[in-house]
């Protein structure tokens, strides 16, 4: 294979050449709520004094006064008659019902810790997961000696957030076969998307399906975006598949030894290099302020494709460089393509 | 001073006609703290302080004022809540002593889903169930015979009021500990009080002003050691001032 | 000269004690019994840390010593069985030293020893720790003009006391337990058996109580001291405590 | 090197060229590091600052006794470059950086919300790669910037700045005011680092270190104050203009 | 690491309800300190303060040593500050806490950079000998106001100090004894005092020394260091609850009046100890006749 050596990308440019005149949006911040989606609010900044509106999150109201005054720097939102401001990044606030990518940190006598990118770990308690024999089953005292090989420290997991405790703690389980440990694949976290504005207007996006298989040239590929901005793309899990939609008699023989493996299987490099594209597009919507979700990435992944296919025939690409580069060439070029 | 006290220091014996006999029903007798047992038959003392006995208790123990409190079973503390476990709230009785437990189903009425809420820092007004070396000291805010709180339970408002261990020994000893304080000023002021075995009194005068007075009045005696007839002047001081 | 004490004077620690002897004053405190770090528990035991703090500047290896000889025999009186898992804190701070303490040849531990041994048995007491047994500690040096007899041994000698006698041959430290029992022996510079044996039984008879009216060493006398020994001086201590905390009894 | 006053008032310009009220240069980026949850890079002059925040996250002890339960701790640590200052020297961790940690921790204590993460911990972690003067200020504001990334709420703004007086003498008619001031005025005159909330003339941080005379304390505040005014606009500027590319 | 116990949340809102009613625990008014007593030992340069139930004793020892190389005609002049546990089990030797950190750096910056003490006095030969001077503050006792009270006991044992003469020949210098010669005050230029001001009711309110109990519940403190001459030595408020800025220059004015006072108070001590030294003195002079030939040295 012959080496080509490339030249170093150019940094990122930061646009704020272009928004010279944002001085001005500073001057609309006494009366109404601001109405501009270019302009966002920042900590210490009156939102509203109309005794109207009811302060929601990232806001505060000083006391003995009626002014609503923003503690973070986002977008501000409105629900009927509460004003919420919605932060550019912050960490993962969990909510019931989430689904989530996590990593173990410690291993208890019965329950795990996870690190979920929540201001607190999370716990997985022993008995809200699928114990090999059957969904059905008691845990016993052998489960519990036994802990280490469901889950040890390092072993990541896709879960969902079952309930929160007074302290934003949040409890998981994984008692579905959509759950469970992840192996065969590359683990993405994307630092700050959890909470702030990405899970919103860029970034994971709550929707109803967090996992999704994607058909790409060398085979199929899952992708797990979990909310907190823990992303998982692995290879395809054949049986997991198959076995989706059997039975409560047959999950006996689902839940086998293979679920709490930790073991990768062997990944052909076409498939492997399918899963790094992926991961990467994924860190590129990010940098550009986009949603991820299943249509984007599919549609992004097919525009990486053919402009992969392209440059290989043209020579050497004239953009910047990085992820970031990549998701914005592949977005000049649908939008332009409608 | 009074003539009758004998004083010991640590490893003095005491001899056995100091100590009371065991007579009738109770064979046994029973060793309070700073005393211990030395088989087969010597009674030493650990610390120093005066000897006191019980001759109807067949007890003896060394009365001393100063130093740490050590939880015994059987005292009314004040204990501060610091963290909330599963099933107890551990609680400190002293600054930087071992956690004491104070189970969350030990308060009147309470069962799983109406455990009270305390938040750290919060003063409950408790007795210590068990104290032995080798566990945690257990408390507890209900009567376990009665399954009331008798006046135990979570503290609500007040000041705390530090005070010498002997002092506190003597507010709750009732008439023999000679604190006339609180009768005199209960004449003519309500006030709500709660003292700890532990070094502590908690007291709410319902005003700022009645509680700092009341609360400095018990600190005086304490301090200036007075008699029945200066704590019945201070009382009325106190009752002026307010 | 008997040595002054205070008892219980501070507010934060749950046993206090300052010592005036012989220009030497030291204050020391006690705290517990307390929580102990993780790393220094003991299961069936109480942990006991001795702080010795020097007058000048912080903590150097002449420091280190002594905390490690106080350690040792406090640990003996202390009824650490009784006390598991808790820590004993002693803290004890020089206050000042007299001006000549250097030029005495005697090595400045040993000078300050018997003075620290005391001060935290005292701090001890007024934190109500649990002990076996008290102690009493003395210092004898004996100087090399002369041929060592009874005579010519300094007790508990001051600084000025030991400039006069200069040069001194060896300098020795004696605690007594309650019962007469010898918990610390430290000496220093070249002595005789014999020698070290009659310092030891002038220090025994100094020190403890008097059993079969053996009378006090003649030195003492001479020196114009008062007719008492340390365990009776130790006794006087506790009973001025006692009486300060029971006074609300004899008061109306 | 003794700093000629005497230049300063004839063309009433300083060593570097600037009037008595101008602060340096300012250069400053939000969000610089993409694995940290909330990062900055801060220029003023020649004072080069980085600041990162991780967290809220757990504790690095759970379950701290006599901890704040109730809400979240700020831990503070400050590294110099060994090339950052005049001399190559390596800084241990001596009082003058453990003071700067305690200023910043007990500045941001009060300031952030903590009580919305009770039991966690907020880390920031500042290194400073090139010394120039107002070294608090700096690090003030680029941890201002950082908690910000982090989305971690606040009340206002805290932004720094250092104002002096010029006169040395006694006189005190005579004294003028500097703003923001470099390494070799700090050296030769008395000054003060002053933190304000933003927008109000709220004083959260102040340390003075050299002698003066009580009546100039009060002009050296006022300008200080107003420096911090001014530092907030162009703060929150790097703020507004960060944030478009989220629109 | 142990922290020092919290306060009890009964007590944190009943010490704030009656600071809204003009109380505070100890009836002092807001602008008052507790009561100080300052004592000197039988030593030169030995103080002992006691601020309430705070006692902290600041010692002066002195030593001769080579100057720094950067600072050839000065002495040296340290202040030691390590808490024991002594004060409060809190405080673990060898582990400084932000406490003693901010205790230390206050005192240097109130006395060392403000040159209180004229440290050019304490070269013997420029480059090759000079006294090295250091101040050990051990806190004894604490209930808050540690850093006011380090700093009286610091300035008054400066004051109370005497440090050997010495004699110059040429390049060789010998110190003589107290007995030799009188010792000599430190040349102090000028004399800086804390006044520690917590603030309560987001900056609304500040009392003047607040014990343990009032540092635990305040929102802030800040610290103004002055001497009696108007001068502003040092001023550090560490974040905590903002403040309006004329509330600060409030406090400059009432610290001025504090220092003044506190100023006066040190004086009046030193002078009666200085009487009873003179006192002593004149006998001890006598005596010392007497002692004399057993005072010398043998050998």
């Amino acid at each position: 294979m012959p080496i080509t050596i490339l030249p170093p990308s150019a940094p990122i440019a930061t646009a704020h050449l272009k928004h010279e005149d944002s001085d001005e949006d500073m001057s609309d911040d006494d009366g109404l709520p601001i109405q501009s989606a270019t302009s966002i609010v920042t900590p210490g900044e009156t939102v509203t004094s109309d005794p109207q509106w009811m302060r929601g999150h990232g806001t505060y109201v000083p006391a003995e006064t009626t002014t609503i005054i923003s503690t973070v720097a986002g977008h501000l939102h409105k629900t009927n008659k509460l004003l919420s401001v919605q932060p550019l990044r912050a960490r993962y606030q969990p909510e019931i019902g989430d689904l989530v990518v996590g990593r173990i940190v410690s291993v208890q006598t019965k329950k795990w810790t996870v690190d979920i990118a929540a201001p607190m770990l999370a716990s997985l308690p022993l008995s809200a997961i699928n114990l090999p024999g059957g969904i059905l089953r008691r845990r016993t005292a052998v489960d519990e000696l036994n802990i280490r090989t469901f889950f040890s420290e390092g072993d990541l997991l896709v879960a969902e957030v079952q309930s929160l405790h007074g302290d934003n703690t949040a409890s998981l389980h994984t008692r579905s076969l959509k759950y469970g440990k992840l192996r065969n694949g590359l683990f993405t976290s994307l630092s700050g998307a959890g909470g702030g504005i990405l899970s919103r207007r860029g970034g994971v996006v709550r929707s109803k399906r967090q996992t999704f298989t994607l058909q790409t040239s060398a085979g199929e590929i899952d992708v797990v975006l979990g909310v907190n901005g823990y992303i998982f793309v692995s290879a395809h899990n054949k049986s997991k598949q198959d076995e989706k939609d059997v039975s409560i008699t047959s999950l006996e023989q689902g839940v086998s030894e293979t679920l709490y493996s930790s073991q990768n299987d062997e990944i052909e490099p076409g498939v492997a290099r399918e899963i790094t594209r992926v991961s990467t597009l994924v860190k590129g919507l990010v940098a550009c302020g986009r949603r991820v979700d299943e249509d984007m990435i599919v549609r992004v992944y097919e525009g990486a494709v053919d402009l992969d296919a392209e440059e290989k025939v043209m020579g050497s690409a004239d953009r910047a460089g990085g992820a970031k580069g990549v998701v914005e060439a592949v977005l000049g070029r649908l939008e332009m393509g409608g | 001073m009074a003539v009758d006290t004998m004083i010991v220091l640590p490893g003095d014996e005491v001899p056995q006609d100091a100590l009371p006999t065991p007579t009738g029903k109770k064979k046994q007798l029973t060793l309070g703290p700073g005393l211990r047992h030395i088989p087969p038959s010597t009674v030493a003392s650990t610390i120093v302080g005066a000897l006191v006995t019980d001759d109807k208790k067949v007890a003896a123990w060394i009365e001393s004022n100063s130093g740490r409190y050590l939880p015994t079973a059987g005292d009314l503390v004040i204990a501060t809540v610091q963290t909330s476990t599963a099933e107890a709230f551990n609680c400190t009785l002293t600054p930087h002593t071992p956690y004491a437990t104070l189970p969350h189903l030990a308060f009147e009425g309470a069962t799983k889903k109406t455990r009270p809420q305390l938040a750290p820092n919060s003063l409950v007004y408790a007795r210590v169930v068990t104290a032995t070396k080798d566990f945690a000291p257990e408390l507890t805010c209900v009567d376990p015979s009665t399954g009331k709180s008798e006046g135990l339970g979570p503290i609500k408002g007040g000041m705390v009021f530090k005070i010498s261990l002997g002092m506190a020994r003597r507010m709750l000893a009732g008439s023999k500990g000679g604190v006339v304080l609180l009768e005199a000023l209960g004449e003519k002021l309500g006030f709500e009080i709660a003292v700890g075995r532990n070094g502590a009194v908690v007291v709410d005068g319902g005003k700022v002003k009645s509680t700092l007075a009341i609360g400095k009045a018990i600190q005086e005696v304490d301090e200036q050691a007075l008699g029945e007839k200066a704590q019945k002047k201070l009382a009325e001081r106190v009752l002026k001032s307010v | 000269m008997a040595p002054e004490a205070i008892l219980s004077h501070l507010h934060r620690a749950d046993g206090s004690a300052t010592y005036t002897h012989n220009g030497y004053c030291i204050i020391g405190a006690v705290n517990g019994p307390i929580e102990v770090l993780r790393r220094d528990e003991m299961p069936e035991e109480a942990t006991v840390e001795v702080n010795v703090r020097p007058a000048v500047g912080v903590g150097s290896p002449k420091e280190r010593h002594l905390e490690t000889l106080l350690h040792s025999t406090l640990r003996s009186i202390i009824l650490t069985r009784s006390i598991p898992r808790t820590l004993v804190q002693i803290t004890l701070q020089v206050r000042s030293l007299p001006d000549e303490e250097s030029s005495t040849g005697v090595s400045p531990s040993l000078l300050l020893l018997p003075h620290l041994l005391h001060t935290s048995l005292l701090a001890l007491l007024s934190a109500s720790i649990p002990l076996s047994t008290t102690l009493t500690a003395v210092l004898i040096a004996l100087p090399s003009t002369n041929t060592a007899t009874a005579s010519t041994q300094l007790l508990s000698p001051t600084a000025q006391e030991l400039l006069r006698a200069k040069p001194i041959r060896s300098a020795h430290v004696f605690a007594f337990s309650g019962e007469g029992k010898l918990l610390l022996n430290e000496s220093d510079g070249t002595f005789s058996y014999e020698e070290w044996d009659e310092a030891a039984e002038a220090a025994q008879e100094v020190c403890c109580k008097e059993d079969g009216g053996v009378g006090l060493g003649e030195g003492m006398e001479v020196d114009g001291r008062e007719g008492q020994n340390l365990d009776d001086w130790l006794r006087s201590v506790v009973r001025t405590k006692v009486g300060h905390e029971q006074r609300w009894k004899s008061t109306s | 090197m003794p700093l000629d006053t005497s230049t300063y008032s004839l063309a009433l310009l300083r060593l570097d060229g600037r009037r008595w009220n101008e602060l340096r240069n300012i250069h400053a980026q939000i969000s610089t590091q993409a694995a940290a949850d909330g990062s900055s890079y801060l220029e003023m002059g020649n004072t080069k600052v980085l600041c990162t925040v991780t967290g809220p996250a757990e504790g690095r002890q759970s379950g701290q006794r006599g901890g704040k339960d109730n809400e979240a701790k700020v831990e503070v640590e400050i590294g110099f470059a060994g090339f950052s200052g005049l001399e190559r020297r390596k800084r241990k961790n001596d009082k003058r950086t453990s003071e700067m940690q305690h200023t910043l921790e007990t500045a941001y204590s009060s300031l952030l919300l903590t009580h919305l993460y009770p039991h966690s911990t907020i880390t920031l972690n500042i290194h400073i790669l090139s010394q120039d003067g107002s070294l608090l200020a700096a690090c003030i504001n680029a941890a201002t910037l950082a908690l910000i990334d982090a989305g971690i709420p606040m009340t206002d703004y805290l932004v720094a700045c250092t104002a002096a007086s010029s006169a040395t003498s006694a006189e005190s008619d005579n004294s003028d005011p500097l703003l923001d001031l470099n390494n070799l005025e700090e050296q030769e005159l008395s000054f003060l680092t002053v933190g304000t909330l933003g927008r109000s003339d709220r004083v959260s941080v102040l340390i003075m270190e050299t002698r003066v005379r009580m009546e100039r304390v009060e002009g050296m505040l006022a300008v200080g104050i107003d420096g911090c005014k001014r530092m907030r606009e162009i703060l929150d500027r790097v703020v507004k203009e960060y944030g478009q590319r989220f629109s | 690491m142990p922290q020092e116990a919290q306060i009890s949340v009964n007590e944190r809102a009943f010490i704030q309800d009656a600071l809204k009613e003009q109380l505070r625990l100890d009836g002092r008014a807001f602008d008052a300190f507790r009561p100080l007593e300052l004592t000197f030992g039988d030593e030169y340069g030995v103080a002992d303060v006691q601020l309430g139930k705070t006692r902290v004793i600041a010692r002066i020892s002195v030593d001769v040593t080579t100057p720094l190389p950067e600072r050839k005609f000065d002495g040296v002049f340290q202040i030691i500050t390590e808490f024991s546990p002594m004060a409060s089990p809190a405080f673990e030797v060898g582990r400084p806490t932000n406490a003693e950190v901010v205790l230390s750096r206050i005192l240097e910056k109130a006395i060392r950079r403000s040159n209180a003490l004229d440290t050019e006095s304490l070269c013997i030969i420029a480059g090759l000998k000079c006294f090295a001077l250091r101040a050990d503050v051990h806190v004894i006792d604490h209930d808050g106001g540690l850093i006011d009270a380090s700093c009286i006991a610091v300035m008054a044992a400066l004051q109370h100090f005497r440090r050997p003469d010495v004699l110059v020949e040429g390049e060789k210098a010998t110190v003589l004894s107290i007995r030799e010669r009188d010792p000599i005050p430190l040349s102090i230029l000028h004399q800086p005092l804390c006044v520690t001001f917590s603030y309560f009711e987001e900056g609304e309110l500040f009392l003047v020394d607040s014990n343990l109990a009032e540092e635990q519940v305040r929102d802030g403190e800040v610290i103004i260091t002055m001497n009696r001459h108007g001068e502003v030595c040092q001023i550090a408020k560490y974040g905590g609850a903002p403040v309006e800025p004329y509330a600060l220059f409030n406090l400059t004015s009432l610290a001025l009046q504090k220092v003044k006072e506190m100023s006066k108070f040190i004086q009046e001590r030193l002078d009666e100890d200085a009487k009873r030294r003179n006192a002593g003195g004149l006998l001890a002079e006598l005596s010392a006749e007497n002692d004399r030939p057993f005072d010398r040295p043998v050998g």
